[in-house]
């Protein structure tokens, strides 16, 4: 296992029914890298995504954060470990105000990022117009600022590596340009960052590498050229895309 | 004493309690265990089966009759609770069981002022006959014959008739069902009664065995509440049937040896230890075994 | 001290303007004169209304604000009540008996929710098998209290006593000064303030925001790196505790205890009590549970068969047209009206 | 009320009160902290019954006398509680009217009892020379009540009420709820002011309220059968106790069926008491338990009890079921084909199950009772004919309702007696020795220890569950305090003896 990988992931398997989830997924991204993860709907991105951060357990194998074995820890101690994780569905909590839920996952920064940490929020949040002091409840913000308070409330426990989960789905062009210029900004300060997108020119703008997802495995991996060249990949998913 | 008459007894009485666990549970399968209704007047609808049986049978009504009858009246009265309250409570799991509770509390004392403390029984069915040291009911061994009727019974509503597919459908995904074109708050109405009805009709089957009484229906809540939770919703048939099965097996035992506290206190331990270890229930964890074991076969 | 108001007047709980502030100081007076303009048997009546407040005010806090229900609330006040009736009658020559009641009482009720709330909470149970596995536990309570008529199940010089209940249970003193009649009314309205602004506190604190969150969305918050089984399960022990507090008065209140008291039929109540007022604020409950016992103790000690019915009804009828509690939706309308009424005023 | 060591009082404790020697003697005899007595309430009633001149100091002595009846109307227990409250109609209507049952300060035994007398006088010596012994003569000693049987015992009581004042019956409904039990106890005590409390069913209810009742002094008349051993000089307890009930119907069974017993008991105090009372006295006349369970009260199912019956092989089977969820035993048990002889001293004449189940579920069922509705005497059938008449509707009449009937009875008996309804004082007229003719028979109130004497009758019914009676005990008396060394008369006592304190149960035990 090399030192400087984020995430790493050996011979995982996951099945639901008869349906294979994840089939034999070795997987890996460095530290530091923006990562975009792309496949057909049902190629098992939510389920990895939720392995790596603890919500569901793997049938078999190994998933390591940060060179921790963390195949049996529990998802809030992995979060301890510096991950931050967005859904697929919003789950930013509707019922409170903009600044609870800026200020409820405070308690559980991770403080020895806490400079950088800082600095990333602050850019975020200016960027996404969101104001920590809101006593608007949450679940009355407009859909793309509830999608970004979702990123700062993640942002807002000083993690080392975001994995995000359709960040623009239902975002104007304009504001997915939006958050494409802050992802950006955030991973050049060393924020390891991988995203599940849908959105093939949100992913040209951002991502330095790309993998493929298909019936649970991983079907391909390279720069954004190479998979966009990339016969197989074309047929099953940008054909559909 | 010989082994025999003993072991005969025992198997007997394991019979006989994994059918009151069956039918107590009955109703509440199909409630709680497919539209995730937490129903606690589920005893209170078996209150209802077991006055009409018993109304119907002084009545004049054979037994047999008044049990068919009395499932009908049930289901009735489960199909106006649904429309009226309990509509209004899909998806509030707590506010379902909250409100459920207050409708008890109004059936149960309701039925006392309306018909008094105690309702004339019904005698028995079917005679005894006896093998050694040991005598036993007809009447239960019947009952365990219902339980596997109705298992099977049910088992055919949900797997064959267009009912039974649509309702699944319906509670997994009513959004998806309802764009297919089923008629979804048909189809909630529909299985409630159903439920109700169930519980109804074995309130009936059950009620030469208890006293008939408004608040005969507290005595089967917990025992219906430990069956489906610890069987579990990944298959509530199969899941119902095997725990209260598993928790018979435990109780029958250290029943007999022991006396009824033991027993009863044996039962809900093993209720707890069961879902401490599996928490989605005996029937997920079955599925996952055979997941398991049919993956390794395709590999 | 700052911080100290700032956490009872946060935003955890209804009625933070000053108007409320003072309508709140008029009926605490109220409640302390109370006493001097009404009969002894009175005085008795409002103080058992009041002793049931922390038991709503805990079955709040873990409902409303925890999200989790527990259907089975009340073991934990037959297990502090029946600890309290063991110790300190078996210390009756100690001044200090009554108060090792209490602690051992607190204690115990803490240490079997402890071990329960582990089972539960550790395990991931679902969350709507939790009532169910309370109401199991109060119910083998239950059971295991009434089958100690036998002899055998004594406890130093006193007696389980089985379904008859353990009487002759010593009253609450401190030093010399022994709580009855008067004093005792005194001391449940000291606990049920010291209860509500301890967790009216406690719910505006960091901690009280977590769980919160916990409630709106268990998945979410742990990702937010919180262990939510830890915190759930505190919230659990402490409520078990306030439920606790509320069976130590109780047996001091009535010198008895019977396996009843952990009943089905009581388990509910906590439940209708927070269900009424509104279980997302601790003030609504206190409220309701004080409203909702007078109502049904005045029902009753006339001998009214309908008391039951009544709260039935009432309980179906507030789940439909009042899902939030009556006293939050009627507070809510209330503060519509004032603010709208004050809001030209301000710049 | 449990053994308890006292808190020594305090010398500012001692100056609150207004100097009550009763109080002091409350207190040390409950096991209470005494200060805890000393609600104003209390000390003031105290106070008002020590005083010498007490009917001076009773101004309330105009106005209707009250009786506070409370029993469960509604709950599980209402099968029980509603017949005990149309007693209470019953006899307070009958006190208004002008009737009493016969009765008064005469002793054991009142009109009459069974008895065996010789039919001719013998004759003493031989000739009328020498005195020294008693012949053979006489005729055959001939044994049957030694007394001719009354047309009716209600007779007219020359007083128009109570000393002139109307009786009005106070009677809220428990609800089978023992904390309603204690509010309306503190309420008919403190706000009604009632000059005699009749109240309880279980066991529980009455140890619910017993100690507001002390609290109070609070004259209070517990009409049930139970398990025995309350000492309480405020209590009177005028049903049948288990000596009275359960020593002669198993001296009875065993020398019927044989001595080995299973015992089959309600898991709660009166059930293991009874059974522990089975069980010191089985041995005594040759019988054995060869099986003791203990069924909790929500149990309903007893398939594995009958298994256990029938594994056991017993020559009969004591039943002490007590509540609607184990009345179920008898027909599940009927059914399962379980043909052994049963007795009970709970069943039938409370709950009437031989009319609410159906043939045969109650065959051979023997029941000791010191009243059924089926008593075929003169005086009975006079007051089941009243009854109907006045509820015709009601389906039976049990036991506790006869006892609250009669005991209402004895109440104003005792307090023409007193000639005044002060509470002390009435108390002490209970306490002279009274006999009073109830339905059943006669009832001699014992004044040592505040229960009663019955005429037990054993009771048994048959395949169409009618009633018939194979043997009668005029007057049992309840010895078993008494043997312990109670007397109210001479020490005030508040609490509830156990078996465990009399060595009686452990002696003759194998």
């Amino acid at each position: 296992m090399e030192l400087n990988a984020a995430i790493e992931t050996r011979s995982l398997n996951k099945r639901f029914g008869g349906v294979v989830a994840a089939d034999n997924v070795n997987f890996k991204v460095l530290s530091g890298e923006l990562r975009c993860m792309i496949g057909p709907n049902g190629a098992g991105k939510s389920t990895l995504f939720a392995m790596l951060c603890g919500l569901e357990s793997a049938d078999s194998g190994q998933i390591f954060v940060f060179g921790q074995d963390v195949t049996r820890t529990q998802a809030f101690k992995r979060v301890r470990l510096g991950v931050g994780l967005t859904f697929q569905t919003n789950r930013a909590f509707h019922d409170l105000s903009v600044r609870e839920n800026l200020t409820i996952p405070r308690a559980s920064a991770k403080q020895e990022n806490m400079e950088v940490g800082q600095a990333r929020l602050a850019f975020a949040l200016d960027a996404f117009g969101l104001d920590p002091n809101d006593q608007t409840k949450a679940g009355e913000l407009p859909h793309n600022q509830l999608q970004w308070l979702e990123m700062a409330m993640i942002l807002v426990g000083y993690p080392n590596l975001i994995l995000l989960d359709e960040p623009t789905a239902g975002m104007a062009p304009e504001e997915t340009q939006q958050t494409a210029k802050v992802l950006k900004h955030l991973n050049s300060t060393g924020l390891t960052t991988v995203v599940v997108e849908h959105d093939m020119a949100f992913v040209k703008d951002i991502a330095q590498t790309v993998t493929v997802l298909h019936q649970g495995q991983v079907f391909a991996e390279g720069s954004v050229a190479e998979i966009t060249a990339h016969e197989n990949v074309r047929k099953i998913y940008l054909g559909r895309a | 004493m010989d082994v025999m008459p003993l072991v005969l007894s025992l198997l007997y009485q394991f019979g006989t309690g994994a059918a009151f666990l069956f039918l107590a549970a009955l109703g509440l399968v199909v409630i709680l265990g497919m539209m995730n209704i937490i129903n606690l007047a589920h005893g209170e609808l078996m209150m209802i089966g077991a006055y009409t049986a018993t109304l119907t049978y002084h009545a004049g009504v054979p037994f047999w009759l008044s049990v068919i009858l009395s499932f009908f009246v049930a289901a009735a009265f489960g199909a106006v609770l649904e429309l009226l309250i309990v509509r209004r409570f899909y998806g509030r799991q707590l506010g379902a069981l909250v409100v459920t509770w207050g409708v008890s509390l109004v059936l149960g004392q309701g039925t006392l002022l309306f018909f008094g403390p105690f309702l004339p029984s019904i005698g028995i069915p079917g005679g005894s006959f006896s093998y050694g040291d040991f005598s036993f009911s007809a009447y239960w061994l019947i009952l365990v014959l219902i339980s596997l009727l109705l298992i099977l019974g049910l088992w055919w509503l949900y797997n064959r008739t267009p009912y039974g597919l649509q309702a699944k459908a319906t509670m997994q995904n009513a959004d998806m069902a309802r764009s297919l074109g089923v008629r979804t708050p048909l189809i909630y109405t529909l299985t409630f009664s159903l439920g109700a009805g169930l519980a109804g009709l074995s309130g009936a089957l059950l009620a030469p065995t208890v006293t008939i009484a408004p608040f005969m229906g507290q005595q089967f809540v917990a025992p219906a509440f430990i069956t489906v939770v610890v069987g579990g919703s990944a298959n509530v048939i199969a899941g119902a049937v095997a725990s209260s099965a598993i928790l018979a097996a435990v109780k029958t035992p250290i029943g007999m040896a022991f006396g009824a506290f033991s027993g009863t206190v044996a039962l809900l331990l093993a209720a707890l230890i069961i879902i401490r270890i599996m928490p989605n229930g005996i029937s997920a964890s079955l599925q996952k075994y055979f997941n398991r074991r049919a993956g390794g076969a395709m590999r | 001290m700052k911080t100290i108001i700032g956490l009872i007047s946060g935003g955890g709980d209804i009625g933070r303007t000053r108007v409320f502030w003072i309508g709140f100081g008029v009926i605490v007076l109220l409640f302390l004169l109370y006493p001097t303009q009404t009969s002894a048997f009175r005085v008795s009546n409002v103080s058992y209304y009041l002793l049931n407040i922390p038991l709503g005010l805990g079955m709040a806090l873990l409902w409303g604000y925890c999200g989790v229900l527990s259907f089975g609330h009340v073991a934990y006040f037959g297990i502090a009540g029946y600890t309290y009736g063991v110790i300190a009658g078996n210390m009756t020559e100690n001044p200090l008996g009554p108060l090792a009641g209490v602690a051992g009482g607190l204690l115990a009720s803490a240490f079997i929710a402890g071990i329960f709330g582990y089972f539960v909470f550790y395990a991931r149970v679902q969350k709507w098998i939790i009532p169910i596995l309370t109401l199991v536990l109060t119910l083998l309570l239950e059971t295991f209290l009434g089958q100690t008529a036998g002899y055998q199940w004594r406890i130093g010089s006193v007696l389980l006593g089985g379904y008859n209940g353990m009487t002759g249970i010593p009253w609450f003193q401190l030093g010399g000064f022994v709580f009855e009649g008067y004093s005792f009314y005194y001391l449940c309205l000291f606990v049920v303030l010291a209860c509500y602004f301890s967790l009216r506190m406690l719910v505006n604190s960091n901690f009280g925001q977590v769980i919160v969150a916990i409630r709106e969305d268990e998945v979410r918050t742990e990702l937010l790196g919180y262990d939510i089984r830890a915190r759930q399960w505190v919230v659990f022990v402490l409520s078990a505790m306030l439920a606790g507090l509320s069976g130590l008065l109780y047996v001091q209140w009535g010198n008895y205890i019977t396996p009843s008291q952990v009943g089905l039929l009581q388990a509910a109540l906590p439940v209708i009590w927070a269900a009424v007022g509104g279980t997302t604020s601790l003030l609504a409950v206190v409220i309701s549970a004080f409203t909702l016992n007078w109502v049904t103790y005045t029902l009753s000690s006339q001998g009214n068969q309908y008391a039951m019915v009544i709260i039935g009804t009432l309980l179906v009828v507030t789940m439909l047209f009042f899902p939030r509690g009556i006293v939050v939706m009627v507070a809510e309308r209330l503060g519509r009206l004032t603010t709208r009424r004050t809001a030209p005023s301000k710049p | 009320m449990t053994k308890r060591k006292d808190i020594t009082p305090s010398p500012e404790a001692e100056t609150k009160t207004q100097g009550s020697a009763a109080e002091a003697e409350v207190a040390t005899s409950t096991g209470i902290p005494r200060r805890a007595f000393m609600t104003g309430t209390a000390a003031t009633v105290t106070a008002a019954a020590v005083l010498p001149n007490l009917r001076m100091a009773r101004a309330a002595e105009t106005g209707p006398v009250k009786i506070g009846h409370i029993e469960d109307l509604s709950g599980n227990l209402a099968v029980y509680g509603v017949q005990k409250y149309h007693a209470a109609l019953l006899a307070v209507k009958e006190i208004n009217e002008g009737k009493t049952l016969k009765g008064g300060p005469v002793g054991s035994g009142g009109l009459g009892s069974m008895a065996k007398f010789a039919a001719a006088p013998p004759v003493m010596g031989n000739g009328d020379k020498d005195l020294k012994y008693v012949s053979d003569g006489g005729a055959m000693t001939g044994a049957g009540m030694a007394f001719v049987e009354d047309e009716d015992v209600l007779v007219d009581s020359g007083d128009s009420g109570l000393l002139g004042r109307e009786v009005e019956l106070i009677a809220p409904d428990g609800q089978s709820n023992n904390n309603i039990w204690q509010q309306l106890t503190r309420r008919l005590i403190l706000e009604d002011k009632v000059d005699c409390l009749v109240a309880g069913f279980t066991s529980a209810e009455r140890e619910a309220i017993r100690p507001i009742v002390d609290q109070h002094k609070q004259l209070y008349i517990y009409t049930n059968q139970y398990e025995g051993g309350v000492a309480d000089s405020n209590t009177f307890c005028t049903g049948a106790i288990v000596e009275q009930q359960v020593i002669p119907v198993v001296d009875y069974m065993i020398q019927k069926f044989g001595p080995r017993v299973y015992t089959i008991a309600a898991d709660y105090n009166f059930g293991q008491l009874t059974a522990a009372w089975t069980k010191a006295f089985a041995p005594l006349v040759g019988g054995e338990i060869i099986e003791e369970e203990f069924v909790p009260l929500s149990v309903s199912d007893f398939t594995t009890s009958i298994a256990r019956i029938q594994a056991a092989k017993p020559d009969w089977v004591f039943t002490l079921l007590v509540g609607s969820n184990q009345s179920n035993y008898y027909p599940q048990a009927a059914a399962a084909g379980l043909e052994y002889p049963m007795a009970s001293t709970v069943n039938m004449a409370q709950g009437y199950e031989h009319r609410r189940f159906a043939p045969p579920s109650l065959n051979r069922m023997y029941n000791c009772v010191n009243y059924i509705e089926e008593i075929p005497t003169v005086r009975n059938r006079a007051f089941v004919k009243r009854w109907y008449e006045m509820f015709p509707d009601d389906p039976y009449i049990g036991q506790m309702a006869q006892n609250t009937y009669f005991s209402i009875h004895l109440y104003a008996l005792a307090a023409r007696l007193a000639g005044t309804t002060d509470q002390e004082t009435v108390k002490k007229a209970l306490e002279s020795g009274l006999t009073i003719e109830a339905p059943e028979g006669a009832v001699f109130l014992e004044p040592s220890t505040h229960h009663c004497s019955h005429y037990i009758r054993l009771a048994t019914a048959d395949a169409n569950h009618n009633v018939s009676f194979v043997r009668e005990w005029p007057s049992i008396q309840p010895w078993w305090l008494q043997r312990v060394g109670v007397n109210l008369v001479k020490h005030k006592e508040y609490k509830q003896y156990i078996p465990d304190e009399d060595p009686f149960f452990t002696m003759f035990a194998k």
